[in-house]
């Protein structure tokens, strides 16, 4: 189907049927209800044909950097949960870990298993949430969407029961979590995961063999393994193009190392697989989290106050140095590069935002579509503009 | 009961008789239809905007709309009222006349298809004999209006949403008409109460494989002709906004809606008088029946809103052309076969068995014809 | 595989919740039975972590409060929307009291940080959310006589917490008067020897310093 | 391989490149060098250093420094960080976007950020900030232009609770009430 579009754009380029024609800009955006926020896409178009793409962004930018080197380490916390607003925990996840990796603080195994399973309920969280927004940006008026919020409340509410806030979490401390899971929300968690899988299957059977979601999906946005290496994608999208790369498997960070999982590999790259992708990795997701809920034991929460610099989180002064950390966020690799001058405040917080380098080959990938695919596309690569723009 | 509304018109152009002289009879008569028509299609409209909120959110697992009135049944008025306080924005560059035609012209037809729709035993507005005609040339007009309004907004999603809605109606038209034939090859007659005459006894035509397809093709272009989910591309609110009426607000903007609504419900109507049997059915009053049928069609309209993403416009015309077109000729082809061997019986074996072997062959020959269309199986592996 | 059979499979899970949505009970968590909530009429159990924007508290009259403003969560908060002027006596001394305790409820981002640095159990964050107004200035700008709730407000909307901050305080306070007496006692015993010792001069010395509170302290 | 051993590494295949290791990281003394480095890093068999994680800037008030984060798909047990450093006032550095298209994004916010020139990068454009904005937000001597401008609401609220506000700000929160040319003030802020 893509080869014969591709022929006929051609014959429309080549002129010959002496009609004249003219090219359309289009603005998608950034108002626009298919956007995921205020996203901007300069669209040229021929008839209906994506002729070139330029994403613009920024309206959403707040220079969190700046305000981050201005405010202490801890006060950057809650506002790592503005970052990706879906998945606030894996941001805690990566900020902790990576002013841990510059404070050297060991973390008791406790607090290492409730953030594992805080950041796979992110996942899950995030993942349904995509897919029935993708769906909506197909067309599908909200159903997908609101059984995916119909699943994701429950696990925000046990979010708002163990953090306090159901999306801004502000949960995870360094050294730690903020609170202890008590044996009550523990139990929450599994009933949460022991239903998922009946909803997923009836979400695949919604989805995943209608024949207008595969032909809409199906070698449409293709992503060829080399430019996704090249470009640096990270995330399902990567995966979806058949690259083996998942840093909770190559970092063996937290305890990720104890669990056994897989990691689902796509076959052509395109929305199918990155749709696909992501449903299979949910159900890795549910093997990590009973897994997690089994082998998680009382203990300490929070790490002793050894080292000089968590003594008193107020005057939390890491030594000097850098340090940078990423997680396998849901979107992606997400990564903070910290330099640390000894002071209250980061010399330097730079946040490597999956969904920002991700847009990279938004171009690429619609070039030669049509502009309901280029909309299907973005809607595949999963961004949130609170951590496009920053 | 069956005859009550034919009685109440009968009743006033009695009267009417009793007082004032004969052609003002025949006047009452037309008037009567004309406000009942008039009257009936905007409060369908707005009940159908209800039933549609309320379905689609049970769909969804939410409630629906229950706040104006109990279970929500004042919610049309106050969203018409809504619609009538709300600013008439004109876009300045807009080209105002067109701008302000094009929704009215939109109506005006939907309306007019109600005059042939017959509601019950001897309750059809105005009897043609050539009402399916009218009937297809009357709701293609549509899609001037609908160009004329993407045109006069001078918005470019407007443009597009119109260029599609003219390559979908052109298109969606033929495949519909053409379902059509077998019916009126076995009725012999284009008027609509022949249609529903014919199919007394339970001889509804839905029944035989030829009018199983015919009917589920009809429907489908019909869903494309009013715009409407999985075909809803013309106003497709993710890609472009709202297409055609994205620069219409107020009511001009819910005439549009109205229009869109009324053609759902003219569209199910047809579709229950040629293959469901129109307001035949036991027991209960004619019109009754027929407005139950109709309300099931919508109910299914519903349900593909609540479940379908809409397809790419390139999928869309190919589905018309490479798809129905040639499934609808096949099935004029298997009504004719179905003629010979029935031999004026409506149900024998044969003539029921050779169609329906003809027109699964052709689906499953078509299906191979358009394998690029097909969904792939795919085989994700999982590594470490 | 037939062309159209996926979309009827999926069309029978949509009318499954259709018909679930009638048979199922709401809000039982099951497929298809109704999730929403209709909101002013019913809501949703609170929970007992549930923070939203801080209040103040004090225990018995408004006067005492237990902020003895010494600025921490000021410093401390990341929107830096708290703002505090302590108090002066007569001389001008300042006082351990906010005079002026502000939150900006448009800039507060709900974090709880302040309820978390907090060393005094001043400031918790409250339950309350429906606090729109029509003026984003006046009407969210939060003073202090506004932000000032009872301590059995707090017991109300978080008792497990409640209990706890109280025993805690409790044993604070005990710790205080027994550190108190202690100090007290040493300080009769010091002045008893000096009295003793100094008898002779017959000069007096006493000392009533107030004790420090037990906490970390202001690092100011 | 240890740092020392992947900067013998380089220096054997390129010589003439200048590395000093620096905090776990290698500096490329050179600027100019950094493209031949990391084009050899992502063919070289042994690192296949082929994911260009992330780039970034850092600036240290006497020069600004470039950060990049290289790892590896095929070899996943290492990552390399190397740096260049450029001098604040013509922070030339060459582009890596003819080798990893990755770079495009990131490079385009660090010269928004922090102003440097990427050679070679085909697009070259602010990407967060607005078109036509002044100045480099995260340089550590960013002044923002307006950080001294006080509202009109500001004042009010600073003068009820008893600050004295200077003459200067009034008069500018007034300018800028009435749309008025806005003028820096030069005294200090004086809110505590």
């Amino acid at each position: 189907m893509f080869e014969k579009m591709r022929v006929k754009t051609k014959v429309i380029d080549s002129g010959k049927s002496g009609l004249d024609t003219q090219t359309l800009e289009v603005n998608v955006g950034p108002q626009h209800p298919s956007t995921h926020g205020v996203f901007r896409m300069t669209i040229v178009l021929d008839g209906e044909v994506v002729k070139s793409l330029r994403p613009v962004m920024g309206y959403l930018h707040r220079n969190h950097e700046q305000i981050a080197e201005n405010i202490t380490y801890s006060a950057s916390m809650p506002y790592t949960d503005r970052l990706d607003y879906f998945n606030s925990m894996s941001n805690n996840q990566a900020w902790a870990m990576t002013v841990e990796q510059l404070a050297e603080v060991e973390i008791p195994d406790r607090a290492e298993y409730i953030r594992v399973i805080m950041s796979e309920l992110t996942r899950l969280v995030n993942h349904v949430s995509v897919i029935g927004f993708l769906l909506n940006d197909m067309g599908a008026f909200f159903t997908p969407t609101l059984f995916a919020f119909r699943e994701r409340e429950k696990v925000l509410d046990v979010f708002e029961a163990v953090s306090g806030s159901r999306m801004m979490c502000n949960y995870l401390r360094f050294g730690g979590v903020n609170r202890d899971l008590t044996d009550d929300q523990l139990g929450q968690i599994k009933k949460i995961v022991a239903d998922f899988p009946a909803f997923l299957d009836e979400f695949e059977t919604l989805l995943a063999q209608n024949e207008i979601v595969c032909m809409r999906c199906q070698n449409v946005g293709v992503l060829p393994a080399e430019l996704a290496i090249n470009a640096s994608i990270t995330g399902p999208m990567l995966r979806a193009s058949g690259v083996n790369y998942d840093i909770r498997k190559v970092d063996q960070y937290s305890v990720y190392d104890r669990f056994e999982f897989k990691i689902p590999l796509g076959e052509k790259g395109d929305v199918y697989d990155r749709y696909y992708v992501r449903m299979l990795e949910m159900r890795e997701s549910l093997k990590i989290l009973n897994q997690a809920l089994e082998q998680i034991e009382p203990g300490p929460f929070m790490a002793p106050k050894v080292p000089a610099c968590l003594k008193n989180p107020r005057n939390f002064k890491p030594p000097v140095g850098e340090a940078y950390g990423r997680v396998e966020a849901p979107k992606g690799e997400l990564g903070f590069y910290v330099v640390s001058d000894g002071s209250k405040e980061p010399w330097r917080y730079h946040v490597r935002a999956p969904s920002f380098i991700n847009l990279t080959v938004l171009e690429a990938m619609c070039i030669g579509y049509k502009l309901a695919d280029a909309i299907v596309i973005l809607g595949s690569i999963d961004i949130v503009l609170g951590e496009v723009d920053r | 009961m069956d005859q009550m509304f034919v009685n109440i018109k009968a009743a006033l152009v009695g009267l009417s008789d009793k007082v004032f002289p004969d052609w003002v009879g025949v006047l009452v008569s037309i008037a009567v239809s004309i406000v009942a028509i008039a009257l009936l299609g905007p409060l369908i409209m707005m009940y159908l905007t209800l039933i549609e909120r309320k379905v689609v959110a049970r769909m969804q697992n939410r409630i629906g709309p229950n706040r104006v009135g109990k279970y929500g049944l004042l919610q049309p008025l106050a969203d018409g009222v809504k619609m009538l306080i709300k600013e008439d924005i004109v876009p300045r560059n807009a080209d105002k006349v067109l701008h302000l035609l094009a929704p009215i012209l939109i109506v005006a037809p939907a309306l007019l298809v109600f005059a042939v729709l017959p509601f019950g035993r001897n309750m059809t507005a105005v009897d043609l004999n050539v009402g399916i005609l009218f009937f297809a040339a009357i709701s293609s007009i549509g899609t001037i209006g609908i160009f004329m309004a993407a045109w006069g907004s001078n918005n470019k999603f407007s443009v597009l949403g119109g260029m599609r809605s003219v390559a979908q109606m052109i298109s969606y038209e033929i495949p519909m008409v053409m379902s059509v034939v077998p019916v009126l090859l076995a009725v012999g007659s284009l008027s609509t109460n022949a249609i529903v005459e014919a199919q007394a006894d339970w001889h509804w035509f839905v029944f035989t494989p030829w009018g199983f397809l015919g009917c589920v093709i009809f429907f489908l272009c019909g869903v494309a002709e009013c715009n409407r989910s999985p075909f809803d591309l013309a106003e497709a609110e993710s890609e472009i906004i709202a297409g055609f009426h994205t620069e219409y607000s107020g009511m001009k903007f819910a005439l549009f809606y109205m229009a869109e609504f009324m053609s759902a419900f003219t569209i199910s109507g047809m579709t229950t008088t040629l293959f469901l049997g129109g307001w035949q059915g036991p027991l209960l009053p004619s019109w009754l029946w027929f407005f139950l049928k109709t309300y099931g069609l919508i109910f299914i309209m519903l349900w593909f809103r609540a479940t379908l993403p809409r397809l790419r416009v390139d999928q869309l015309m190919a589905l018309a052309w490479k798809f129905l077109l040639p499934l609808s000729l096949v099935n004029i082809v298997a009504t004719c076969i179905w003629h010979f061997l029935s031999d004026e019986a409506f149900f024998t074996p044969a003539a029921f068995l050779v169609p329906l072997a003809l027109l699964v062959f052709s689906y499953w020959g078509l299906m191979k014809l358009n394998q690029p269309y097909m969904p792939e199986k795919r085989v994700y592996p999982l590594v470490d | 595989m037939f062309f159209g059979l996926g979309i009827l499979r999926g069309m029978n899970i949509t009318l499954m919740n259709f018909i679930r949505s009638y048979t199922r009970k709401r809000g039982s968590g099951e497929i298809g039975a109704l999730t929403t909530v209709q909101y002013p009429e019913e809501r949703l159990p609170e929970k007992e972590k549930f923070r939203n924007f801080p209040f103040l508290i004090y225990d018995d009259k408004p006067e005492d409060l237990r902020c003895v403003a010494c600025d921490i969560c000021a410093q401390d908060c990341p929107p830096r929307c708290i703002y505090i002027v302590k108090e002066t006596d007569e001389a001008g001394k300042p006082m351990k009291k906010p005079a002026v305790f502000d939150i900006d409820f448009t800039v507060c981002m709900n974090c709880g940080i302040c309820e978390e640095v907090c060393p005094f159990d001043a400031i918790f964050m409250d339950h309350e959310f429906e606090i729109a107004d029509s003026d984003r200035h006046d009407k969210l700008l939060y003073h202090r006589d506004d932000l000032l709730k009872t301590n059995e407000h707090f017991h109300k909307i978080r008792p497990n917490d409640g209990r706890e901050v109280d025993t805690r305080l409790a044993e604070a306070k005990e710790a205080k008067a027994k550190k108190d007496e202690a100090r007290k006692k040493a300080a009769e015993a010091k002045a008893a020897a000096k009295a003793k010792a100094e008898a002779e001069k017959a000069t007096e010395a006493k000392e009533d310093k107030p004790p420090e509170t037990e906490k970390e302290s202001d690092p100011q | 391989m240890t740092l020392d051993e992947v900067k013998r590494h380089i220096e054997k295949h390129l010589p003439g490149v200048a590395l000093k290791p620096v905090r776990e990281s290698l500096l490329v003394e050179n600027p100019l060098d950094l493209p031949r480095v990391v084009e050899f890093l992502k063919a070289d068999g042994v690192l296949q250093l082929n994911y260009l994680s992330s780039v970034t800037g850092v600036d240290y008030l006497t020069f600004l420094e470039c950060v990049y984060h290289l790892y590896s798909m095929e070899n996943k047990t290492y990552s390399l960080q190397l740096r260049v450093r450029v001098d604040r006032e013509n922070p030339h550095v060459p582009s890596l976007v003819p080798i990893f298209r990755g770079a495009e994004f990131q490079e385009r916010e660090a010269y928004d950020m922090y102003g440097f020139q990427f050679d070679g990068h085909p697009d070259l454009r602010r990407i967060l900030m607005w078109d036509g904005y002044v100045g480099y937000p995260m340089r550590k001597d960013y002044k923002q232009e307006d950080s001294e401008v006080l509202d009109r609401d500001d004042i009010e609220w600073l003068q009820k609770h008893g600050v004295s506000v200077a003459e200067e700000h009034i008069k500018m929160a007034e300018s800028l009430q009435t749309g008025g040319e806005s003028e820096q003030p030069e005294s200090e802020q004086t809110e505590g």
